[in-house]
């Protein structure tokens, strides 16, 4: 989240899309509560009618997978309207950036298409450059070059109409949404998996930001884009970079064609070195050296060219490249979106170890009904975990909240911390490695990694914070480690630095909140350097004051020449005020300094002339691109029962990933066959895969099982009542469920065709105390191209009763 | 007057004339132990004060249990004298509660001097006199009532809970209506010095003669015809 | 087994319930009895939640240390003493008895469970580590010169045989070894459900 | 202890059924086997180990939903239909607005749960006792709030002294009119004044409550006037008799016969 939850009482506005927060996150609905106490206006957009739209002002019925029509309605709305903040726009966005020549949309497809890689070359997506290699800027809006005019031009195809044919949305809604939403300042948009498991989740999330960047919510109390994230570490877990292509602190992992660090710094600017030899310092100690490239070449390079991403894992298992799987506190087989995938690709594995608290179905798929364990050689080892009360540790919140927890409980039977589960198991390794002399066995050898004969979280979150490796003492806060040379600090994850600076800071509990914005500044530790609302320097004008009177969060103090405020200033540099560069920038972790309406390919700093030793030239920091467009475009589903409106002949995602080595896995559904649009879903009462709620009894009471929702019209077409059971069966596989006839789902025209939408919650699987049928029997394992992101949200099923 | 007159029961006698024979004498003591049996049971449910009391009876529990034992007692058991054995006399009463001659209602209005010790004249009364008429009746009623809403009650679910919404008051209300009448019997067949005597015809079965012809002259004189006739 | 239940209500002291008359008439008010709440003298600790990212505060009560009673902190900020459906209900996951308290491991093409010592299982699983890391093993590749694009052969120190999933239900501390643990082994794939 | 109350502003309530699983956790209820019943409602009425569910009720008109969603528990009425019915005396009403069962006292005889006119009181068979929400007596009397009151992330559900917060919902009912033009506020007047009180947004028949819920006629008549009728009856007739004793004793009735006045005709 750009804000926090409890930041969600400034809010006027609230765009619910692509969540349904009063089931997934109820907590959002106390401060969502509070600022509808206060005249808060709430707009839901989903598929369904969800708990959450009960509560909702506006409420509109969507088709899944289009959300990009009705947004890029929004902002031709805003765009033709002059419903953007000017002085935003100009000062703290790239509206009057100068766009490349080369650069054009056409026919569905960005320049640089390359239909045989099915990627693009982002060369054409730059700005056009000065001598300085600064980006050009012009002096209006209505300069045809600006990033501004690209963006009128790209989106004046999206009417309301066209919009109402796409997404089922009547147009009058649309702008009836879009002028609620453009109206209430400072407004917030909040989103989950709605909006993230779809293959065009990315540019979706895209959409968003260019909105709030246009109305200037971005950076503001009560504003911002909300992320609600699933899990109770998800944001620590991708803080950690448990991901295949990035590093702690979301550095991006080195690729096979960095043979040196230079190389990496060539790819990702200057301004990652400090970042990157403080983890390598924190992960090698005194064996990283500069002279050895601070044992740069011990990291594993990844193939740029393969995607691994989570879906992707399973899909190179069924090609039996992994022989071995660690599978900590996850339920792939009711989790992953094609389950078939999961269970061809586990058997080929030698050694399965699990981690959980439960025999969850993933650690027993070798005795799932209807397989048969003597042909599946895997072993499986199986181990009991501690639960969160059971254990010390931190927990980073979606808010960005880093908050400890000392262990309440002893660990229930021999049930251990998966922290001591890894510390045993790397020391054994290590132990295993003791004098070899291979190269490749170095980095086990010299790799730091003592956290004492008991291992202590404390002392893992004090690594994660960080050294000042001279002195061997704790690096107080962020600014330390800024200032510090490059390998003479080390940090785990740089993002953290300070969180354990002047003591735990994580384990904080004054909740005193003076400003009244619900910053809470001394409760715990957010991530980066405390600062609650990330961007808050977008919240002041030109001259550093704030622009709203009742939600002042930063400002300029010209007495005392710094920056200060309710919250931590998100600048670079306190002690430069406004009239300098610094002091100006917005956006300071994008390379333009302000906000990307236009995600255009550039790396700032780049200097003038070509290095003198011809080597390539580092620039400063090269910006965060989207592999799939620099503006958001909309796509269909992969399985959709309507051809693109807006280009036929480039319907859904062009570089959409279709994992399927194994032929024939990832069968793709035709509306003919498979005429109904499923969604699926979460409930309040369970979570997630359902490892640990389907063991609790009084949850399985409140919700004993799946069920299929459907509308009374598809009901009476099928002859089906409520309560009766039901077929549901997609390209990929078929499942038996209890059907719940609902006025929730009304029956929607797609281009003037009746389109009806099925919903079915996922989590449950044939293990646990309440077993079910699993919703990824009928997912489609196809992914965002960038995120990874499987389209969970959309496809294509068939349904009679039984 | 013959003192040795037979009576219509044939049981020869000397001063004493026969009143109720075996079988009605057990028709009334069955009725009379299970009713109190059943009334004492009951109020442990329906009265809190006497919940401490069902101890003496194993708790409150065994106590609704008795209840319901009793009850199927108190009402085949009463119901089959109707049909076993000699059950003439026992339709004879029944009639003879549905049946108020003149002389019945004068003895009730005479009724409540005699109660309380004063002599009032009433014309000679049949085998039971108006008061006794009185007392069949409140219990016929009483007893048919409190068995029907007594089932009403024990097997509910059965029933459309309108029913036995209703259930609960009547039998209630039996309850109190039988009780009342059973102290005003208890106080005449036991205590009261004229009626007491009444009471050795519910035990041996014979009647004192000048109770007889006091408190029942008419049916002591058709006892004396019926035997001559025979 | 039926929980013990409905242990509620302990009435301490006397109950000074007013003896309502035998008449059935508007009974006395029941004088308030001394109820003991269940939670005296328990020891309170606080904790998070372990469900969605709300972060929200538990706070725990524990007496002669067993989890009695679980229910929101008052004191945290976010979520003020409050709970959802499933945070309310974590008091059982302490002792469920579905719970797995012991290591198991399942034989190649065995159809049931069986007991191993966390010694064996540790051991056979960093051996196993060793083992997959040494066989699969790719010091380099074959890889287009960023310039020129033809193959060229570049260091990658991959172990290619490992896979280890992490997860979004650990904390913060674990997720950083596990990231730490994979690297140093040589495998990218650490991946975890935050994609899906 | 001043007279207390919980609001129920139903119009924040999105039927997350935290309440229910808080009270279970509270009063160490076990779970119980359960199916969808309506919508998304798995529990259908109250068992003995089930004191507080949510009610869900789709009405859709003129193409907008209103998905009515309502936490039931006991009503906890200052009239209660049950603490009349039981013979046990074992209902009692506190000072502080709650009926609570005495489960010492109690018989298992069922009135409470066949004359509540919401059905909620339920007797368990095998301990022979009643059960029922006990507006968390132990919690409020220790100055806490209802463990479902205390769990309520939306705020649906509101605990304090009856006045002020009566006066606090009928203000928060003019502001839900504008919204829910039907809603009503339910609890101030009904079984004369109830301490769980709610702001419904649609008439009370559309949560399958009735408007104007009274005791069963049958409960009161059984009360009110053959209860104490027929006990003074009883009364009467044993006055009647010692009067009759007495009678007899002044008239000399009980002396040896020749000495009596009256003769036995």
């Amino acid at each position: 989240m750009t804000n926090s939850w409890t930041d969600l009482q400034n809010s006027r506005c609230f765009l619910i899309a692509g969540s349904n927060c009063a089931e997934n996150h109820p907590i959002a609905m106390r401060w969502i509560n509070r600022a509808r106490d206060k005249g808060a206006k709430i707009i839901v957009v989903d598929p369904r009618f969800t708990r959450t739209a009960s509560q909702a002002d506006i409420f509109a019925q969507i088709r899944p997978g289009t959300d990009i029509a009705y947004l890029g309605a929004i902002i031709r709305h805003i765009l033709v309207n002059k419903l953007y903040d000017k002085d935003y726009v100009l000062n703290y966005t790239n509206a009057l950036y100068k766009v490349s020549k080369d650069y054009k949309f056409d026919a569905g497809l960005f320049s640089g298409f390359d239909a045989k890689g099915k990627k693009y070359s982002i060369d054409s997506w730059g700005y056009q450059l000065g001598p300085d290699n600064k980006p050009l800027k012009a002096d209006s809006l209505e300069d045809p070059d600006t990033v501004f005019a690209k963006l009128q031009e790209h989106f004046s195809r999206y009417t309301f109409d066209k919009a109402e044919k796409i997404t089922g949305i009547p147009a009058a809604k649309i702008k009836e949404i879009a002028d609620t939403f453009c109206q209430a300042k400072p407004a917030t948009i909040l989103y989950a998996l709605g909006m993230t498991q779809h293959t065009t989740a990315v540019q979706g999330i895209r959409s968003y930001a260019i909105i709030q960047l246009l109305l200037g919510n971005v950076g503001k109390a009560g504003g911002g884009i909300n992320a609600l994230r699933g899990e109770p570490n998800v944001q620590g877990s991708t803080d950690m970079a448990n991901l295949f292509n990035s590093l702690p602190g979301y550095l991006p992992a080195p690729i096979g064609t960095d043979k040196t660090l230079r190389d990496y710094l060539v790819r990702n600017g200057s301004i990652q070195e400090k970042p990157l030899v403080a983890l390598l310092k924190a992960w090698f100690g005194q064996s990283a050296t500069k002279e050895n490239d601070y044992c740069f070449n011990y990291l594993p390079k990844y193939n740029l060219s393969i995607n691994a991403s989570m879906v992707r894992i399973f899909d190179l298992m069924n090609k039996g490249q992994f022989k071995l799987l660690i599978n900590i506190g996850s339920n792939s087989l009711v989790s992953i979106p094609n389950r078939q995938m999961v269970r061809s690709g586990l058997a080929k594995l030698d050694m399965l170890v699990v981690s959980d608290l439960f025999e969850i179905e993933t650690a027993q798929f070798w005795r799932e009904p209807g397989v048969n364990p003597a042909e599946i050689k895997t072993e499986v080892i199986l181990l009991p975990a501690a639960f969160v009360y059971e254990k010390d540790g931190s927990l980073t919140n979606s808010g960005r909240w880093i908050q400890w927890k000392d262990a309440a409980l002893k660990p229930l039977g021999e049930s251990k911390p998966d922290l001591e589960v890894l510390d045993s198991l790397f020391r054994r390794v290590r132990q295993l490695y003791q004098g070899s002399t291979d190269p490749k066995d170095e980095p086990v050898l010299k790799a730091r990694w003592d956290y004492g004969q008991e291992p202590s979280a404390l002392k893992v979150l004090q690594e994660i914070s960080g050294y000042d490796e001279t002195t061997g003492k704790l690096l107080p806060t962020l600014a330390d480690y800024l200032k510090a040379p490059a390998g003479s600090v080390s940090t785990g994850c740089w993002i953290y630095t300070g969180v354990t600076g002047n003591g735990n800071l994580a384990a904080k509990r004054k909740n005193g909140d003076p400003s009244g914005l619900g910053l809470f500044k001394d409760w715990s530790f957010a991530w980066p350097a405390n600062i609650r609302i990330l961007y808050n320097r977008a919240s002041c004008d030109a001259n550093g004051q704030p622009v709203d009177p009742e939600r002042k969060l930063v400002w300029w103090d010209p007495a005392a020449r710094v920056w200060s405020g309710n919250d931590g200033p998100d600048v670079v540099d306190k002690t430069k005020g406004p009239e300098t560069p610094e002091g100006k920038l917005s956006f300071r972790m994008n390379p333009e300094g302000v906000g990307r309406l236009f995600a255009a390919k550039y790396t700032s700093g780049m200097p003038a002339a070509p290095p003198v030793d011809n080597l390539p030239a580092i620039g400063l920091r090269p910006a965060g691109l989207c592999v799939d467009g620099p503006l958001p475009e909309f796509y269909e589903p992969v399985e959709s029962p309507t051809g693109n409106l807006l280009h036929s002949e480039v319907s859904s995602n062009p570089l959409v990933v279709i994992p399927a080595t194994v032929p024939g896995i990832q069968k793709v559904g035709k509306p003919g066959d498979f005429p109904y649009v499923l969604t699926t879903y979460g409930v309040v009462e369970q979570f997630c895969a359902g490892g640990v709620t389907r063991n609790i009894p009084v949850l399985n009471e409140l919700m004993p099982g799946p069920f299929a929702e459907i509308s009374k019209n598809l009901a009476q077409k099928i002859g089906a009542q409520d309560g009766d059971t039901v077929e549901v069966a997609s390209a990929r596989g078929k499942l038996r469920v209890r059907c719940l006839v609902t006025d929730r789902l009304q029956t929607y025209k797609v281009n003037g065709k009746d389109t009806e939408t099925i919903g079915i919650p996922w989590g449950w699987g044939f293990a646990s105390l309440s077993p079910g049928p699993g919703a990824n029997e009928l997912t489609i394992g196809v992914l965002d191209p960038g995120a990874g992101t499987p389209e969970y949200k959309a496809c294509l099923v068939n349904i009679r009763r039984v | 007057m013959a003192v040795e007159r037979l009576n219509v029961e044939g049981q020869v006698a000397e001063g004493k004339v026969l009143r109720f024979n075996r079988g009605e004498r057990f028709s009334h003591w069955l009725h009379v132990v299970s009713f109190f049996i059943l009334l004492f049971t009951g109020l442990g449910v329906f009265a809190a004060g006497f919940h401490p009391l069902m101890s003496l009876v194993g708790g409150l529990q065994a106590a609704r249990l008795i209840h319901r034992v009793v009850a199927v007692i108190f009402v085949l058991g009463t119901g089959a004298m109707f049909f076993a054995g000699d059950s003439r006399w026992h339709w004879e009463w029944l009639r003879s509660a549905f049946r108020f001659s003149d002389a019945d209602k004068k003895h009730i209005k005479a009724f409540a001097a005699e109660f309380f010790g004063g002599h009032a004249v009433y014309p000679p009364q049949e085998k039971y006199n108006g008061g006794e008429k009185i007392n069949s009746l409140l219990t016929i009623f009483g007893s048919a009532v409190i068995t029907l809403s007594g089932l009403v009650m024990w097997f509910a679910p059965n029933f459309p809970a309108g029913l036995v919404d209703w259930a609960y008051p009547l039998h209630d209300l039996a309850m109190f209506v039988m009780t009342t009448a059973v102290i005003g019997h208890v106080y005449l067949s036991l205590i009261h010095p004229d009626s007491r005597a009444s009471i050795s015809g519910m035990l041996t079965g014979y009647v004192p003669e000048d109770f007889a012809k006091a408190h029942h002259a008419a049916w002591y004189e058709h006892a004396a015809e019926n035997e001559t006739a025979k | 087994m039926k929980v013990s239940r409905r242990n509620f209500l302990k009435l301490s002291g006397v109950s000074l319930t007013a003896l309502a008359t035998g008449l059935g008439l508007d009974p006395e008010i029941a004088q308030a009895k001394g109820y003991a709440l269940k939670t005296e003298g328990s020891q309170k600790l606080p904790s998070i939640c372990h469900f969605c990212s709300g972060g929200c505060g538990l706070l725990l009560y524990i007496k002669g240390d067993r989890l009695i009673h679980l229910a929101g902190d008052p004191d945290h900020p976010a979520n003020e003493g409050t709970l959802c459906p499933k945070a309310a209900s974590l008091r059982h996951v302490a002792y469920a008895q579905e719970r797995v308290t012991k290591p198991r491991r399942r034989a190649p093409g065995s159809d049931k469970w069986e007991e191993i010592s966390w010694e064996d299982a540790l051991d056979k699983v960093a051996r196993k580590i060793k083992e997959v890391r040494d066989s699969s093993w790719k010091g380099s590749e074959q890889l287009p010169d960023s310039k020129t694009g033809q193959p060229v052969s570049y260091a990658v120190n991959r172990a290619e045989g490992i896979a280890m999933l992490g997860s979004a239900e650990v904390d913060n501390e674990e997720s950083y070894l596990l990231k730490k643990f994979s690297q140093i082994l040589g495998t990218p794939y650490n991946e975890h459900q935050a994609r899906i | 202890m001043t007279r207390k109350m919980v609001l129920a502003d139903t119009s924040k309530c999105t039927g997350c059924k935290a309440c229910t699983v808080a009270c279970k956790e509270w009063n160490q209820l076990p779970a119980e086997k359960t199916q969808l019943v309506k919508s998304y409602q798995s529990m259908r009425t109250f068992t003995p180990d089930t004191w507080s569910f949510v009610t869900f009720d789709e009405n859709y008109s003129i193409s907008q939903m209103h998905w009515l969603m309502r936490k039931a528990q006991c009503f906890h009425c200052a009239d209660p239909a049950c603490l009349k019915a039981c013979t046990s005396k074992a209902i009692s009403k506190t000072e502080s607005g709650y009926v609570v069962i005495d489960k010492d006292l109690c018989i298992g005889c069922g009135y409470c749960a066949e004359n509540c006119p919401f059905g909620v009181p339920k007797v368990d068979d095998q301990q022979k006792k009643a059960f029922k929400c006990t507006g968390c007596i132990d919690r409020v009397e220790n100055n806490l709030k209802p463990m479902c009151v205390q769990t309520c992330q939306t705020g649906a559900l509101e605990f304090g002294e009856r006045d002020n917060l009566m006066v606090k919902a009928k203000k928060r009912l003019a502001e839900v009119k504008g919204k829910y033009p039907k809603a009503v506020l339910y609890g101030e007047k009904e079984m004369g004044g109830m301490t769980h009180s709610y702001i419904l947004l649609d008439s009370p028949e559309a949560y399958g409550l009735p408007s104007h819920p009274v005791a069963p006629l049958a409960l009161t008549l059984w009360k009110d006037i053959i209860r104490p009728v027929g006990t003074v009856a009883m009364g009467g007739a044993a006055a009647a008799v010692v009067f009759g004793i007495l009678g007899n004793a002044l008239r000399g009735n009980y002396g040896p016969p020749e000495s009596g006045k009256g003769g036995k005709e």
